[in-house]
């Protein structure tokens, strides 16, 4: 799938939800079911700043060029959001990476009921994840 | 005497306000309190008839924004039982009270060698101040230590106490643990050293009754938004003695006596820490609500507030897996909790989406939070506007939401 | 484009106001503005529908009221065309600003040997913080001379332009005299040595349209009462390279970033220096304020109280006896001026008695007062809800004063 | 006449205005009437404080042990308040003048309507007077 059929597969399954608890319900069990990152990159190194809880993310370049992401966090509702990232992002070329535009974030309402600070997490979250693609694009080249 | 709650709760237009559908439970009075009609009021009266800049102008307006302006102090005085009026000087809140003492002080009796003491629970508000100015003179800053339930080590503080200290700064109640610090035996304490002593009252003066002159502080720091009244006014209390040996904090308008282009004389107290423009509107307003507050009594509000604070923790402590973090037995108005397996943050944004207010996070006191091994808490925080009923609220949203983790 | 003042008048309740049954003539705009409907009306909306603390909130009302604050920070970014959001801190107002600055600067540049350059127009607000830390540092106070008009010797001011000069600071339009200075020319030319630019426009944003961008200014700084806005709310705007280098002012909450008990890092721009609870509600009355004046238009406001300058000046140089201080040939919306033989006090307890609020005295401009060997004048300030036939009321208002006095 | 009975007096006169400019108008000539102070007494010495206005006081113990006041000021209606101070005041006994209560001020509304400042500045000058009748009385006993 590409990146906007997923996105819009996700915004399709949040759509089902009218309540927001629901939504949170549906995120904090995305969290659940997401692997936990390897404890060896739950440092500093690999901690997002910005955050209003700690994130960890991590990344490595496939042999077929495409990065696969893996990450966690101490907050679940941050996990399960993390989640929605990986699953957009993960095992695409750091070009498209670099590239997309995101806006499942807004459609299913994600960026408006985040507060300020936490938005500014998930705006965290992602450049990181761009940067990882910005430095794997330039290694390949 | 029985209050009305539900008679005070019609005084505050937003308790009527829905959050995503459903009726706003409160519960975060130590960040910010909301505001009664008369307080609103009393902002757009001002700016409707009244307005006009204070002191010095000659005008029917000016005059009587003047006398309001000046009678709001007379209001403060009398709320904390100041001597004198000139001993209430107004502010933008705690924090720009605290910085304005630590920077005169610091300034004019501070030096290398000397200590600063501050306890274990302050607020960023009462400890980066102290820490700025000792970094600056090289003063050492001192920690009165606290014990697990989040009391002050008071043997520890008398071992602390000595001819090096040359100030003490204390919260009198914790904004994130609620402990209630004896103050007025640890300022008798510091005063047999001769140390004089700051109040950071900014959650105390909206809960129990403060009298300065039977506590014996030197200094005594609250907000004005924390207290029922608007944002962007606060209050600093000092000992005539003491303000008057003081140097100026800020310059500008109104603090001056006599200027020439290189130097100048300063006024008398209170208006030689008042530079510029005072944001009287506020300050009337802030008059406003301590009248509103007094009319119901503080010993009232305190009986109402212990009652809704000791049944509230009753039934948190029923909740498994909810610990309460700061058991001391003297508390205020603040319960801080974790619950387990659940991120604070999660905490507070699903109990948001029930309607309900909390604050979560370190509450601008990492030190001590990361003293206690925590990252943070939820925390709830009571008014007197809060009733038995929203605590059953939220300790059904507290049911609900442990099921929603597991 | 005519502006329609009569309709911009009812959007201010005040001016419906008697004074001693006499409709109120309020000519005391420089000392602070009325406010508009839209802004009382802010203010009471937040109190009584959106207020929580701002930042770190995660709860509905608090988003809300975070949100608001910061999308005024970017209407006033906007209104001075600031590069960035992040350039533009709030503060209590022009004083608060100033001694911001002169404090942090002063802090971390000033050291004996050095010059801080300031005009002979200055309001106390941008003259006693320099005097203050030129004293505490050992850099010496320049003062840039005027002529007897009140305009600023460009050559002596080019004369005093060194390498030693580490910080100049002047008003853009003077509040005693009414002079508007040349500042982006004189910016200019310090730049050609490095010099660092405030601004003090607290008598300019309101009259003029400023661009900062345009001026090149390091730091510009102003107060939300004279724009219109609340009391208790100000603005410093500062270039983000200047910004960053300079320490905090205040220390406190939310301009942290992690906080030991012995030492702490600090916020990013704009928090590092908006320590405390930020007087949130003000802020967001005052992006209200400006919406206004936005609407309406600088230049529009400009072009009207131009005319009304205009013709008050010529009308009261009819009157004999009368003696404008102040004749730059660029003004704005004051007018300062003795009467032979009144006292300038006497003059506004008489016009107050009609209805007229001026302001008098030395307008917290003392050396500037006794360079031109007067103790103080009466003065007179438009804003954009001035009539002509306010002027006409203030005339033989002056003509009655001098009768009484012969 | 006694203290209570020229205040009276004053407060007769003054009901005759009904206008607050009248009232001004009748300050401003009982302050030309007044004789000004011998100019040797305008120096700092004799400069009251808190004055927005510049006020200077001077009093003599006359022969009969009454105290004599002359005063001035650059502004006029300033004056003319002082020439009321004076009229009550001047030559009556220091024990008279300490204990005497200026109710006058009150019922010909001045004080209602000045400024804070200027409320001040009266104070100042009232309190100045009757430092001078304590310093009298002293010296006599
Ligand atoms: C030119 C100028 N600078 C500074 C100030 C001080 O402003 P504020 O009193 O609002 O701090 C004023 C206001 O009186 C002013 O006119
Ligand atoms: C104990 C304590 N001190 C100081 C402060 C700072 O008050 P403000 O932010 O109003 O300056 C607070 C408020 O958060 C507080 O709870």
């Amino acid at each position: 799938m590409t990146i906007n059929e997923i996105q819009d597969q996700i915004i399709a399954e949040f759509d089902i939800y009218a309540e927001w608890l629901d939504k949170y319900q549906y995120l904090i069990d995305l969290a659940s079911d997401t692997p936990a990152i390897d404890e060896t990159y739950k440092t500093n190194r690999y901690l997002i700043n910005g955050c209003q809880s700690r994130v960890w993310l991590h990344a490595t370049l496939s042999k077929d060029g495409s990065i696969s992401f893996s990450a966690d966090s101490d907050a679940i509702i941050t996990k399960g959001i993390i989640s929605l990232l990986i699953r957009v992002l993960n095992n695409k070329k750091p070009q498209e990476i670099k590239e997309t535009d995101l806006y499942f974030i807004d459609k299913i309402g994600l960026s408006q009921n985040l507060s300020p600070t936490r938005a500014n997490g998930l705006a965290s979250m992602l450049k990181q994840m761009k940067l990882y693609a910005i430095a794997f694009d330039a290694k390949q080249n | 005497m029985n209050l009305d709650i539900n008679r005070i709760r019609r005084d505050f237009p937003i308790l009527e306000q829905q959050v995503y559908g459903k009726t706003l439970v409160y519960l975060d009075n130590g960040a910010t309190t909301q505001k009664p009609n008369v307080v609103i009021d009393k902002i757009c009266e001002m700016y409707r008839k009244y307005n006009a800049n204070i002191h010095r102008g000659v005008h029917y307006l000016s005059e009587k924004s003047t006398q309001f302006y000046e009678e709001s102090r007379q209001t403060v005085a009398h709320f904390i039982n100041a001597s004198s009026n000139k001993e209430i000087i107004f502010t933008k809140g705690t924090t720009d009270s605290v910085n304005l003492i630590a920077h005169a002080f610091g300034d004019r009796f501070l030096k290398k060698g000397d200590q600063v003491l501050v306890t274990a629970l302050e607020h960023h508000a009462n400890l980066v101040p102290w820490q700025m100015i000792c970094q600056k003179t090289g003063a050492e800053l001192k920690i009165i230590p606290i014990n697990e339930k989040g009391e002050i080590l008071q043997d520890k503080y008398r071992e602390l106490l000595s001819d090096r200290c040359k100030i003490l700064s204390l919260t009198h109640v914790s904004n994130s643990l609620g402990t209630i610090v004896p103050i007025k035996e640890m300022i008798a304490q510091a005063h047999a050293y001769h140390i004089p002593v700051l109040v950071d009252a900014a959650q105390s003066v909206q809960h129990i009754p403060v009298d300065v002159q039977e506590l014996d502080c030197e200094f005594l720091a609250f907000s004005g938004h924390k207290i029922y009244g608007p944002t962007g006014i606060g209050v600093l209390y000092g000992k005539t003695e003491w303000l008057e040996k003081l140097p100026p904090y800020q310059g500008g308008g109104d603090m001056i006596d006599d200027v020439e282009y290189q130097k100048s004389t300063y006024a008398e107290i209170p208006l030689k820490f008042e530079a510029g423009t005072s944001n009287y509107v506020d300050a009337i307003a802030l008059a406003e609500a301590i009248k509103y507050i007094s009319n119901i009594g503080l010993k009232n509000i305190a009986a109402h507030e212990q009652e809704i604070l000791r049944y509230a923790t009753e039934q948190m402590l029923k909740i498994e897996g909810l610990k309460i973090i700061g058991t001391a037995a003297q508390k205020a108005s603040a319960i801080s909790f974790t619950l387990k397996n659940v991120h604070n943050l999660d905490a507070g944004m699903i109990l948001d989406k029930m309607g309900i207010a909390v604050r979560t996070g370190h509450h601008c006191a990492q030190p001590l939070m990361k003293k206690l091994g925590i990252t943070g808490t939820i925390r709830v925080s009571f008014a007197i506007y809060n009733t038995k009923d929203e605590v059953d609220v939220l300790i059904s949203a507290l049911q609900k939401l442990k099921q929603m983790f597991n």
